[in-house]
């Protein structure tokens, strides 16, 4: 158990990030049961460090593109927690107008380009989001988050060849959690080591531990410096595991509970805490006190979504043309 | 026997694997996890891995893939979770298994059959909701079917087994918990069926929305149709309704503007104007990427109340 | 000015480069190459290889990337071969493309303008022959225009540019040797054109096949409706031409069954069937895959002929 | 220059071979100037030592897929040369009954599956022809042709990955002739090395020297016995350079005019021709009468074309459903 190399106070930060997405999903799942919250949600639980690690390196004007598991990322890209919870209840005040639902997360003035519910169909996005920075002569970044079974896509290759080719400021934040639905990465790559995918491309990459936030948040601090320098693209794989099933409708039969129980060992809020104990940066009441605050958080999330509107069924086809 | 549409989609599933070594499915998630909708649960067990064949995802090659065993010898079943990610897949369906059979100058015949669902209702919002049958009910050298009764559910596969050419079976998941008798009979692919006789007004439809049609046409006396195969469509069994009624509405999930509810009327308006008593009409899907919450989405779809309106609206 | 339809469209492009500094076009050998059809010929040396990006082959990525770059504060313009090839960028066309700014609740916009080539008539065979305007024609979200003239040729792509949501163009290589003269002012993208007045018949067409319509008005007395704006269809001209000579051909070259002509004869049964002596009648391609050979080439197209006698048949 | 390791008999057909498919081209070029060939016309001049490597090395129970650049490919498949001909022609006499044209040359009794002109497309129709072949337990290799354009594509990708993933006994020829129309390799893929590429899924590969028809021929005897053997797919990397135009559409503005004359001095015919005479397999004279014969091939090819009938009109819709 490695001592956390950061200020007390930025360890509270990723902390406290890690948690707001606990217990804003665990609340979710329990919505989800209660039937406010419909149609397909996907939680990221057990996966909280990559995003906790990865926003505070993400600068605000950066973009960023995520996929249908990111309640998380637009939590800590800034999106109120009302405004998500209220999304997943379909409400007006949800941060889509309750059009998109879990899935389609968005927040323009964040430059939060989703929740994309097409596997791999970020990444041509991404590229693009990266094209128009260069050619505007902008320092800006593009981060794109997407999970390991992306990268059989046919958009994935075409992308990365692409941001390469170019020398885009696009970072690829890869979220190998090791399934994609009930489909272990060996059983749908040839070649499992991702970064020598990624680095076919001439691409430069990076592979680390994503149940920890240290070296995720190094990580991505470390990709970011490398894209904004101008030195193109960059690929990273974070090694994370998902606690829970795929989705709400995913029985979750196809691994091992032993399997589950061993990456649970590696939970990243309680590996993370335990060390900043350790350390003494942290105490079991801050802790709780820690817990306590965002769990209000969440029920005001929660009553707020609860007492959100509808949006009046007259404005149905409103927002499919700007004009 | 009473079974569910989903129980009756595994069945003939399982029978079609157990009935010609040939076929074998392939698909995301077929295997191991029992398929999305849990259509295909058992299947990798029964049949073995080598027929039963998790894909990455990759639609576009294993779409593609499908087309070439069809042409090696092979009777794959493949699936498409979605006909939205089918997208994906679509220059293969089209460049591919449609065109080889004419392009080689009739020397090959592609014996695939792809499977997916179709259709919204459970809030899937935009990317996961839309229908595309109207798209592949235009391309010439596939066949194309709605599976929208519990005997559909079971039957069509093995039909579109049957058939040299590529067939694309659409299953509508707002219709998986729907439960009914399953006949002993096959089914063909051929005809259209009037699933309910009526007098005053023809409700054409498919899929998903035959049980609205229906809801529908009680209020309305009206006859429905359920399209069943959408190419070719079976124009007569139309015709021959709209002559007896004199007015029809067509029911189609997809959007509006050049769906398959279009080529419908434009058939009616060519070859049954002249019995036509008013203009034929349309409820469909409004031009809106479907939205997530419930009540917009409901206000997005054809709906019975919808159904009696437009039919009340041409006189029936 | 007499110029021919592709120098009009070189005009076009290259004034749109000129005007704003954020329009780029990227695509298949635009660059270098100087363009499959030549149109972008000169622009390489002219703006530079940052605003004229030579891509790999990888149409879905580099849609894709346009949609992105929209997003990011460009005006791209993707050119994409043909429509053929289009289809390995339908989902990002469909799912992104269209989709992003209602599934964000309205939060963004996607200025893409993505210019296409259509239709047949040069012998280049089934995959590279087809017709899928009906099926772009379909989706809520985007616009769809064809250019059918010298005028719509040098202007369209202008005026999809000041759009703030996805156009597509639809150019036609038919035609890219047709020569006429070429107007000063702006195109608008939202009506249809009257191209020629008459009173027996309205003949409704778009793209390759205005030329065709205009020599069979000739001998009909019709009158031709250039629906120029695929959707949203401006039905509007459509009805008040059909209004007045209560006769209506569409002619369109898809496949018949569901195309964009079925749309047309499904809106004039649904807004103007009491003002119609006849039923709709339509000239589509037929519906085989396209041959090589240039007699049955020709005999799968819709002609001067075919629409005569289409109008003949319903009294015309 | 090294001797040609072959019996005189096998080097004398390698080069008939050569020389069928450069007259045969020859000719069409000619006929399209005639107006009696249309559409796109890609000619292969320059890279026959591909497909006359390749081809004797594939047995005949084995599929072959190509793209539109095939008339070499399909002649050495053993596809009459008056039936590709009258192909072009569009002839009811065509390999494809004059519903292909030069683009899409068929031959099913030899399991020669197109002539496809969608850039990548055939590579998962040959994956496919190949899970067939593993299903059935058939000891047939699906050899697959594709231009280095075709790599950019994610039609690519996924089938490379697949056909690795299920060890499927498929062939990847890849005939690099540098440029996908007017676009140079290097301008559009990041890494140029496609064996690395191809490496990256895991994959056997290889790289030749696609003007030597000594080198192409061994490679694909190699790649097939490879493929044969059980032991998974192969990449073989064929490079090479058309010495023509991309189609008769293309005015050739985007190379250098050096380097298309660097290119031919190692034309395949040429140089293989000197090989053989200077080991005294070869004597001009025999050249010459070999080159007679093959153009008298040409002449009755064109003639058969020439006197083929066409298709009726009333057939127009055949073919397009079994039934
Ligand atoms: C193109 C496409 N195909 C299939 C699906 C259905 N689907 C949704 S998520 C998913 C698994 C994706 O796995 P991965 O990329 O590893 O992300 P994870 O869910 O593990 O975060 C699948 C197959 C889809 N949404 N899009
Ligand atoms: C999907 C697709 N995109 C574009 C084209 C147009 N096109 C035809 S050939 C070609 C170049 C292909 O180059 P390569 O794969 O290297 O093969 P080569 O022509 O050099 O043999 C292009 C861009 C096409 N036929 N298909
Ligand atoms: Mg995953
Ligand atoms: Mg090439």
């Amino acid at each position: 158990m490695s001592a956390v190399p950061y200020p007390r106070e930025k360890s509270i930060a990723l902390l406290t990030d890690m948690l707001r997405i606990r217990r804003l999903e665990e609340k979710a799942a329990e919505l989800y049961g209660a039937g406010k919250i419909r149609g397909f949600l996907h939680l990221y639980i057990g996966e909280e460090a990559v995003a906790a690690g990865c926003m505070p390196a993400i600068a605000a004007g950066d973009n960023v593109v995520a996929t249908y598991r990111e309640h998380g990322h637009a939590l800590l890209r800034g999106v109120p927690m009302g405004a998500i919870m209220a999304e997943m209840y379909g409400k007006r005040e949800g941060c889509s107008r309750g059009r998109g639902g879990s899935m389609h997360l968005f927040d323009a003035a964040r430059r939060f380009y989703g929740g994309n519910a097409i596997v791999a169909g970020g990444l041509p996005l991404a590229t693009g989001l990266a094209l128009a920075s260069l050619l505007k002569k902008e320092s800006r970044v593009t981060v794109c988050f997407f999970g390991e079974g992306a990268v059989a896509e046919g958009a994935f290759h075409e992308s990365m060849n692409l941001a390469q080719l170019w020398k885009l400021p696009v970072a690829f934040f890869c979220e190998n959690n090791l399934y994609a639905m009930g489909t272990a990465l060996a059983r749908s790559e040839s070649q499992t080591d991702l970064c020598i995918k990624a680095a076919a491309f001439g691409m430069a990459t990076l592979k680390v531990d994503g149940m920890d936030v240290v070296a995720t948040h190094d990580a991505a601090t470390k990709a970011c410096a490398h894209v904004r320098s101008g030195a193109g693209p960059m690929f990273v794989e974070f090694q994370t595991y998902r606690f829970r099933a795929h989705s709400m409708f995913d029985p979750d039969l196809y691994r091992d509970k032993k399997e589950i129980e061993e990456w649970k060992k590696r939970g990243p809020i309680h590996t993370f805490s335990a060390r900043l104990k350790a350390q003494d940066h942290l105490s079991e009441a801050q802790f709780l006190d820690i817990d306590a605050r965002v769990m209000r958080e969440v029920d005001e999330a929660a009553a707020l979504a609860e007492a959100g509107t509808w949006e009046p069924v007259e404005d149905l086809t409103r927002d499919v043309y700007t004009t | 026997m009473t079974v569910t549409y989903r129980e009756a989609l595994r069945l003939g599933l399982r029978e079609a694997l157990a009935a010609d070594e040939r076929v074998f499915l392939m698909g995301e998630d077929v295997g191991k996890y029992g398929g999305t909708y849990a259509v295909s649960k058992g299947m990798l067990e029964e049949f073995g891995p080598e027929r039963v064949r998790d894909t990455p995802l990759s639609e576009l090659a294993f779409v593609g893939a499908g087309v070439g065993a069809a042409l090696g010898g092979m009777r794959p079943i493949v699936e498409v979770m979605t006909v939205n990610f089918s997208l994906l897949a679509l220059d293969q369906i089209v460049n591919n298994a449609a065109l080889l059979r004419h392009m080689s100058g009739g020397q090959v015949s592609v014996p695939l059959v792809i499977r997916t669902s179709s259709g919204a209702g459970r809030q899937l919002a935009a990317q996961h909701s839309h229908s595309f049958e109207s798209w592949y009910a235009a391309i010439p050298g596939i066949k194309v079917v709605a599976a929208a009764t519990i005997d559909d559910a079971h039957g069509m596969l093995g039909a579109a087994l049957a058939e040299p050419d590529p067939v694309i079976v659409f299953e509508y998941p707002a219709l998986f918990e729907t439960k009914g008798e399953l006949s002993a009979g096959k089914v063909d692919i051929a005809k259209a069926r009037v699933r309910r006789p009526g007098r005053k007004v023809t409700l054409i439809t498919y899929g998903a929305s035959l049980p609205k049609a229906l809801k529908a046409a009680e209020e309305l006396d009206g006859e429905v149709v359920d399209l069943r195969v959408l190419r070719p469509l079976d124009t007569q069994t139309i015709l021959e309704s709209v002559r007896k009624t004199r007015r029809a509405v067509v029911i189609d999930e997809s959007w509006r503007s050049v769906s398959l509810a279009a080529e419908v009327a434009a058939r009616i308006m060519e070859q049954g104007f002249y019995d036509l008593d008013a203009p034929v009409a349309r409820v469909c899907s409004e031009e809106v990427p479907m939205p997530y919450a419930r009540h917009l989405e409901e206000a997005a779809l054809p709906q019975p109340e919808k159904i009696v309106a437009a039919a009340r609206a041409i006189g029936a």
